[in-house]
C-alpha cells in the first residue's frame, strides 16, 4: 500500500468490519454519509490483493464481499422504489456504527491493559497460606465441563463430535458458470448476479468467480469504477493476465 | 461475624500493629483481600475507622524508600510494585515483554462488558467474524463466564465478566467503564486511527 | 556481567531510591535474590556498600508498622513475613480454606454432573484412580448426593447433582451446563480452507 497521509497499518485486518471502517476513515468519511458503492471496489481491491487479509478469516471477507456487490449492482439497476437493497445497505451501516464503538472499547480497554502490565504482582506466596486447592468461586461451569472434556478424551470412550462447517457448492456454480461461458462467450457478472434469488447464491456465485480466476480459467475485468464486470474465458495459453485493456 | 476468627486470640493494641500485620496479608496473598474481611477481622467500629487505616497505610508506602503502593481492583485491595520501576524490574529479571491480550480478544472483551449476557453468535455478528476463538481464549483466562442460557431455540450459552476481568484491568467495578456517551467524547477529542496502526 | 543490564538506562540517584528498587525486587520474586546480583544491578563499588545498603533495608522493616523481615537464606535474600504475624496470617486465612475443592473433587464433581446418576465404580474408572476419597469429600459438602441403587449385584450407590451443586456453580438447572458439543466446537475450530491458495 503506499502512504497517501494515512496511517499504514501493518497487521492484517480483523475482518471485513475492519476493513470497510479503515477505508470509510481513510476517506475521512462519516459512517452515516458513506455510499457504500463508493467503497465496494476499494474493498475488492484488498481483497484481491490480499493485502492485510486474515488468512483464516478469508470467507467471512468474502461473505461481505458479495454483500457488497449485491448492495451496489441492485443500486445500479433502475429499480427505485425497492425497499430491500435500502434495508441491506442500511443493516451494514447499522453494523460498522456499532463495530466501531466496539473498536473503541477496545482500546480503552487495551490502554488500561497496559496501565496494569506496568504494576507487578508477586509471582508466589508462601507455602503455609496457599493450599493447591480450588476455590469454588473460582471454578466455573465452564472448568466443569473442560475437566470432563478432557476425562472423556482420556478413557477414549467416547467420539468426539466434529462440527463441520456448512458446504456450499462451488463446485456446481463452477460448471454452471463454466456453461454459460462456453454458450455466450462473456457473462455480464453483476446482471448476473442481479439476477439471482438469495444472497447465499450471490455469495456462492462471487465464490466460484474468484476461484475461477485465481485459476486462471477465466479473465474477469472492470473497467471504470461503476462499470459492471465482465467475465470472460480465458484464452488457451495466455496466463499473463493483462486483459480488457 | 464468623465464630471461627473470633476463636482466635487476637489484640491489636495500635494503630502500628494493624498497620504490620494489614502488610503481612497482603504480603502474603495472591488474591485482592476483601476490605470487609479486613475490616472485621480488625473488628473496626464503621467504615470510618477502617478508611483511616488504610490512608495510613497508603501514607507509609508513599514514602521514598518504598517500591510498592496499594492497588484497588475487583472490588479488593492488593499490594503491587510502584509503576515507576517496571523498567528497572524488567531489566533486573531480563523480562522482554508482558504478553497481552489479542485485539479479536479485546474486542471480544468490550462486547461481553457493554452487552453482557450475550451469545457467541452476537458477538460475531458485531465483530462481523464467528468468535468462538477469542470466546474460548477468555473463557479459559477466567475473564469471562456462562452466566445463562438465551431463551431461543438452542439455547446458546450467554456470557458474562468476571472479577478476573475487572482484575485484569484495573477496575474496581463495572460501574467504572465509561457509557457508550462518555466515550464518544473521549475519542471525538483525539483523532481517531485505527486501534491497530501503529 | 549481563551487558543486558548494562544497556538500560538506570540512575539510582539516593539511598531511598535503592531501598524502594530492592522492596520492589524483593516483593515481585519468586526466588531468593542472590546479593551479587543486586550489588551488580546497583553497580555497588564494594561489598561494604552492598552491607550498608542491606542493613538500612533492614532497618527501616524493624520499624513497628512493618510486618516483613528479611531473611538471608543459602540462595540469598528474600522478604518473609514476621514469625509473630504467623498465628494471625493462618486465623485470617483458615476461614477460605472451608470452601476449596481439590482438582479430584472438581474431577469427580464432572462425571456426576455429566454422567448422573452415577456409582463410584464408574467414576474411578473414569478417572482411573479409586474416586472413595473425593465422593465423601462431595458429599459431605453437599454438594451430590445418593440418588437411588443400581440394579446389578451388590446394588450399588448412584450419585447426582444436588441443589447446592447448581448454586455453587450458578447454574438455574442442569442444561445451562455447557454441552460438550459446545465445549468440542470451542476446542476443534478448524480453519477455514483457504480459497486463495489455488
Amino acid at each position: 500500500m503506499q502512504t497517501d497521509g494515512y496511517q499504514v497499518r501493518t497487521e492484517s485486518f480483523e475482518g471485513p468490519l475492519d476493513l470497510l471502517l479503515y477505508l470509510i476513515r481513510k476517506k475521512k468519511m462519516n459512517i452515516m454519509d458513506v455510499r457504500i458503492s463508493e467503497i465496494t471496489s476499494e474493498y475488492l481491491h484488498y481483497l484481491e490483493d490480499h493485502r492485510g487479509i486474515n488468512p483464516s478469516r478469508e470467507g467471512d471477507f468474502l461473505m461481505t464481499a458479495s454483500t457488497l456487490i449485491y448492495i451496489k449492482s441492485r443500486s445500479l439497476l433502475p429499480r427505485p422504489d425497492s425497499v430491500a437493497e435500502d434495508s441491506e445497505e442500511s443493516r451494514l451501516l447499522h453494523s460498522l456504527v456499532e463495530y466501531d464503538k466496539v473498536q473503541k472499547i477496545a482500546r480503552l480497554l487495551q490502554e488500561k491493559e497496559g496501565g496494569q502490565l506496568v504494576l507487578w504482582r508477586r509471582q508466589e506466596v508462601p507455602e503455609n497460606f496457599e493450599t493447591r486447592e480450588y476455590e469454588l468461586e473460582e471454578v466455573s461451569s465452564f472448568q466443569l465441563a473442560e475437566l470432563f472434556l478432557n476425562l472423556v478424551k482420556r478413557s477414549e470412550r467416547e467420539r468426539v463430535f466434529y462440527i463441520t462447517s456448512k458446504n456450499y457448492s462451488i463446485e456446481e456454480k463452477r460448471v454452471e458458470i463454466l456453461g454459460m461461458l462456453d454458450r455466450d462467450g462473456f457473462i455480464d457478472f453483476v446482471a448476473y448476479v442481479a439476477g439471482l434469488d438469495s444472497i447465499e447464491e450471490v455469495l456462492v456465485s462471487f465464490f466460484t468467480l474468484l476461484e475461477l480466476v485465481k485459476l486462471r480459467l477465466v479473465v474477469a475485468v472492470q473497467k471504470r469504477l461503476f462499470d459492471s464486470i465482465s467475465v470472460w474465458k480465458q484464452p488457451a495459453g495466455d496466463e499473463s493476465g493483462n486483459h480488457g485493456h | 461475624m464468623n465464630p471461627e476468627i473470633m476463636d482466635t486470640d487476637r489484640a491489636f493494641n495500635s494503630m502500628e500493629d494493624r498497620l504490620a500485620f494489614m502488610e503481612a496479608v497482603l504480603f502474603v496473598s495472591r488474591e485482592p483481600i476483601s476490605p470487609d474481611r479486613l475490616a472485621d477481622f480488625f473488628a473496626c467500629k464503621d467504615a470510618a475507622e477502617f478508611s483511616e487505616l488504610v490512608e495510613a497505610f497508603e501514607a507509609r508506602l508513599a514514602e521514598a524508600h518504598r517500591g510498592l503502593q496499594l492497588h484497588r481492583t475487583g472490588g479488593g485491595l492488593q499490594l503491587v510494585t510502584r509503576a515507576d520501576r517496571h523498567e528497572e524490574l524488567k531489566a533486573f529479571f531480563a523480562v522482554r515483554a508482558h504478553s497481552r491480550l489479542t485485539i479479536a480478544s479485546l474486542e471480544t472483551m468490550s462486547i461481553v462488558a457493554y452487552r453482557q449476557p450475550v451469545t457467541i453468535a452476537e458477538i460475531s455478528e458485531m465483530r462481523g467474524v464467528n468468535s468462538i476463538g477469542p470466546v474460548k481464549n477468555l473463557l479459559q483466562k477466567k475473564m469471562i463466564r456462562i452466566s445463562g442460557r438465551k431463551k431461543v431455540p438452542g439455547r446458546p450459552a450467554l456470557y458474562s465478566t468476571t472479577r478476573e476481568f475487572l482484575k485484569y484491568f484495573g477496575l474496581n467495578d463495572l460501574s467504572e467503564l465509561p457509557s457508550l456517551e462518555e466515550l464518544t467524547e473521549m475519542f471525538e477529542e483525539k483523532e481517531q486511527p485505527s486501534l491497530f496502526s501503529v
